[in-house]
């Protein structure tokens, strides 16, 4: 696998995990028979006593992956489309964030759960959204949210390996849009930080999952224009990597949050909240978001989808005039 | 999963007036006949996405008769295209929502075609989320009976959606309160790739009446004159105020999940050709005919005009203008 | 009712309106008993048709409560304690809020879910939390947090005549702390309004619930110490009062934000960025938010109880801090 | 709802051994005392809450001692004291969880008083909310039965849990996978304030079981013997592979449903006077002298040492150390 899309990468990834850990396995709906995206194709003929159909009951997804991994097995659960998580909300809330803590250690779960989020693929109302807000939310979760097919490969490995909850988030538009060399391709292999994508000095873009993609589209444009930027991709979304976030903003003394999720409330507040109090010497403009207007989720149709989300051309027109500031 | 033997009964047997017997087999044959073409259109590239009803329209117009429609609610899921067409959708109607066209009166190109709703008529909106509606139908139950309203709520889903805990807490609820709703389980064998053993332990969907202490009934759902019927006597019984009702009507998906779904993954071809020769539809022409009650001439007229009106309606919605991209906003309250 | 604790303020309104429009009714876990706070206590008596326990199932509350306001009547919600609510997550995020966008506006739900919520109760980890983020970042639902009876009174009013759903959340410390004289009182009427509570000079305190009180109580203390606070009473939480949120800041040119909810992700992050974007210009100082430690939820041991929250001497602390800045 | 008949048979016609029944009124009598320790140190003022199992202990016994210690894994609701006694907490344990000190194993004073758990015996840590740990169990069954661990998992809550959407699709999840699962409802009559005709629309709680297809039992709870019984015959069927069970546990609540709570507002003392009659304690120490199966002295005798081992206990955890301020941070992640 030279060259691989980020659906190879997170399949070829979950076979090996299958592989080198009889105690991992993978449930969710229609998994045997590959998914609605393909992700797991191929994978219950190859381990058949490691793939899973459960029925269509997303509470019950998270908890009976809760009691196993509880167990000591290693549950790697999808859950179809993330818009489809929030039934589960509650055993994510109540009892898998809290499950390390309110035992002080006593015990603690060791899975995953996967769940295909964003928009831009048409897909309306409930199959488009953007989560990450709820459950970065969440002290005892942690959130992922790649975008390079190397990233999303060396994340999910560390997930599973990880002994905590882990929602690891796949934009689904970037499934097959983004190929990428694997071998010597840069990826990071911990959770909980983030990558300076590109190094800049006039203003930082912040973004994640598919806006990343954009973002770093909207940096090229802007470099033909003179405007330096760099682009952090944020890759982990609980617990945030600070650190990264505040040296770059500290450096160009601007910055610019972008995501797909609705603005108020979204992840970027949090993001900005941080920058305001840790790097405000540093600021030589307000701190911007970029994200979709504050409705219900994305609509259908495919001129109101592209208003709704943002892309290069949004991101390279708030860039210009923070860099104007 | 085998399909079910056709009852022998002939259809005069049933009190069902002719008049009534010719607009099941319009609402069927314009179901259909809509869904060909949305998948035509969709093959064509013009409609980014299709799920449809096919091999469920005996069921569907079967019970969606048996309601009082301008009195009763529906409570559809996605695949509930020919109750619509029962509840007062037109071709037209049915083709705007499927472009997503700004006039749809379901979602105005808001949400995936399918997703139906409209208040006048009573189908309550629905998302794509399984089984909520089931929530929704038991309210809707609950306020009407707490009003004195004379009002039968029906609430679809498939068997698979039958899985979620808010499929418990609408059927446990309703029981309780004695609520007039009818669970309408339209068990067309998969969720997706998934066979209904993987997703209902008993034999029969409508088995699970039975932790409510509430009846249940299975019925051919290849047959609308039986769901009909059964459907009928459940409702009545609801509007007496005898409570809620599970009744499972056994299909078949004869298509794929939808238009994005390559079905020959994972379901044998010979279990298709076998339900296929039971299409609802077919059936039904071949029923009427034997039994005598309409001369072929007459049911070949009425398929010319639905052919008329289905190609009619896909040029006149294609037509029609599509929402601006500004019109992404606006209602996300309700102004007082 | 000249002088009126939460509690009372809230029933009044309860009574008053299940008296005067025969389509209000009351739903929940054992609110004809008069619920576990006590709450509806006597309703069910005076309003026999109109109070309705149900069973043990957050879902089904607000999905049922969904369908009866889809019919025409003003469904009024008890979730036992916040905490519970999150099992109804799907039906207020994927249902209730997007009721009305997806039909454009040819549907709507008259509904309030009311849920008490907050710490310092001694509840422990599930009788105890702040849900406020998660809500409010659900466009189309309108979240609605009081301190003082007056605004519980009038708000909730509001909040039954509004034609959207909302979710009026009761700080269940506040419920018999706290009393006010009812007659000519302060209280804001409609939804979707903060209020400057008290006027200063040297920085604004943002905050809501308990907190509020809090925050005037440290507000006193500075006074004396010469340290003139202003102190916003956010009051509704969705859609926040922009204005007046930036108003009061840019007039004083410092920000501290408090909540009982743990900081990151909390509302505290929306409400930094808004300063931090539309106000970057007259602030004199980083914008600082006080929370609550990331950890899921608060232990409930009162050491660490009183350790997780916020209260009057750490706000004080903070403000001096700021003040000094 | 009336207290059940209770049952006649001698207890020399169940197969128990003489030491066994001594454990059994051991378990049930020390979790009363320590309950009533507890109610009196909340009276008191030192301790700030209490939720107790009074009434339900003959239930409790009777299932955990059905299960294998150090094998199968209990996933209790927060009255199931008695049944963690079982499975190896002490009195003392109970009272550091009582009193939230550092050193509570359940959870160290970051949950409420009765939220149990240990690891290292097989009991799961538990939530206020409600029925999501028997979607744990499942999962625990799943795992089990995945590693070919000849394991048992009993999972517990109220009639009232019955109601969320998680028992049944925790139930419907283990029947479809065969999986060894007791769920065990101990149907106290009550949630909170709310009747059980209020939650469960069928005559038993256990009719729920028919819904699934699995096996349902509806048991007197106030006789631990017939408990025992039921449930050893059901965890031995679930060991073999046979799948869920559905227990019923008929019993009541003796006390209010907590110390914040006061039950009078809603509940007929009559009918508390009538279960307070068959206070299953009470009618075990009858039935054991009646029988002649141990002499009052024996009885006496282990009654003087739970009263000890109670007084002990409350007097040894209140001296043990409070968590200080700061412990509420730190085990928010697993460090790897
Ligand atoms: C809560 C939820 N989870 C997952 C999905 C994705 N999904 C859409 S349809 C479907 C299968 C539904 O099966 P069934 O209820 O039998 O209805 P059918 O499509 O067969 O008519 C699934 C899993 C969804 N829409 N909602
Ligand atoms: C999901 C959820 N909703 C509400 C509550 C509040 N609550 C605590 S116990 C209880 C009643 C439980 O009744 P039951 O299941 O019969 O158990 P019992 O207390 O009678 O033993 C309620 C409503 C809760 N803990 N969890
Ligand atoms: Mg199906
Ligand atoms: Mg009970």
């Amino acid at each position: 696998m030279a060259v691989a899309t980020v659906i190879e990468a997170i399949r070829s990834t979950l076979d090996e995990a299958l592989e080198a850990d009889e105690r991992a396995f993978i449930l969710g709906e229609d998994v045997e028979a590959g998914g609605v995206f393909r992700v797991t194709e191929g994978l219950k003929a190859k381990h058949p006593a490691q793939v899973l159909d459960t029925p269509l009951a997303e509470s019950s997804i998270i908890g009976v992956a809760i009691g196993a991994a509880h167990y000591g097995l290693r549950p790697i659960a999808e859950i179809q489309f993330a818009d489809f998580i929030h039934a589960g909300f509650d055993q994510l809330c109540s009892e898998a964030s809290r499950w390390c803590y309110r035992t002080k250690g006593d015990s603690w779960l060791p899975m995953v759960v996967r769940a295909p989020w964003g928009g831009g693929v048409h897909g309306g109302q409930h199959h488009s959204q953007s989560i990450e807000a709820f459950y970065a939310h969440l002290p005892g979760i942690k959130v992922v949210a790649p975008a390079f097919p190397a990233d999303y490969r060396s994340l999910l490995k560390a997930a599973i390996a990880d002994p905590n909850p882990v929602l690891f988030l796949e934009h689904k538009r970037t499934y097959r849009l983004i190929k990428q060399e694997m071998i010597g391709a840069p990826a990071e292999t911990v959770l909980g930080r983030a990558r300076v994508t590109r190094q800049g000095r006039d203003l930082t873009i912040l973004a994640y999952g598919l806006m990343l993609i954009e973002s770093l589209a909207a940096a090229e444009t802007l470099a033909a224009e003179g405007i330096d930027c760099s682009v952090v991709d944020l890759l982990t979304l609980q617990p945030l990597d600070v650190e990264t976030i505040l040296e770059s903003v500290r450096t160009t003394g601007k910055a610019l949050i972008v995501h797909e999720d609705t603005l108020t409330g979204g992840l970027g507040g949090e993001i900005a909240a941080l920058i305001a109090e840790h790097a405000f010497e540093f600021l030589d403009a307000p701190v911007r978001r970029l994200a979709a207007p504050d409705i219900p989720a994305m609509p259908y149709h495919h001129a109101m989808e592209a208003f709704f989300m943002p892309d290069r051309d949004k991101i390279a027109k708030a860039a210009r005039d923070l860099a104007a500031y | 999963m085998g399909a079910p033997a056709p009852t022998e009964q002939p259809l005069s047997a049933y009190q069902l007036s002719e008049q009534s017997l010719e607009r099941m087999y319009s609402y069927m044959l314009l179901a259909r006949r809509l869904n060909e073409r949305m998948m035509l259109l969709n093959r064509q590239g013009t409609a980014p996405f299709v799920i449809a009803g096919a091999g469920q329209e005996a069921a569907q117009v079967g019970a969606a008769m048996a309601l009082q429609v301008g009195v009763d609610y529906l409570a559809p899921y996605y695949r509930d295209l020919a109750m619509n067409l029962v509840f007062g959708m037109t071709a037209r109607e049915a083709m705007l929502n499927l472009f997503a066209k700004r006039d749809d009166p379901n979602s105005h190109g808001r949400q995936m075609p399918s997703h139906w709703g409209l208040r006048e008529r009573h189908v309550v909106t629905q998302s794509s989320v399984v089984a909520t509606q089931l929530l929704h139908a038991t309210g809707i139950a609950l306020a009407a009976k707490m009003r004195q309203d004379p009002v039968v709520v029906m609430a679809c889903c498939g068997e698979g959606s039958t899985s979620r805990g808010d499929f418990h807490e609408a059927l446990n609820f309703a029981a309780i309160h004695h609520l007039p709703v009818i669970f309408f389980v339209e068990n067309n064998g998969y969720a997706i790739s998934e066979r209904v053993e993987k997703e209902v332990p008993t034999e029969h969907v409508a088995d699970r009446a039975r932790g409510y202490g509430i009846e249940g009934a299975t019925v051919d759902g290849m047959d609308a004159v039986v769901v009909y019927q059964t459907v009928r006597q459940a409702v009545d019984q609801a509007r007496r105020g005898r409570g809620p009702f599970l009744i499972e009507a056994k299909c078949y998906r004869l298509w794929a999940h939808s238009s994005d779904d390559d079905d020959s993954r994972y379901r044998p071809r010979e279990e298709l050709a076998e339900w296929a020769a039971r299409d609802p539809i077919k059936l039904f022409r071949e029923r009427v005919q034997n039994d005598g009650i309409f001369p072929a001439e007459d049911l070949d007229r009425i398929e010319a005009q639905i052919d008329e009106e289905v190609r009619d309606a896909a040029q006149w919605a294609m037509a029609q203008p599509d929402p601006e991209p500004a019109d992404a906003l606006g209602f996300v309250y309700k102004e007082s």
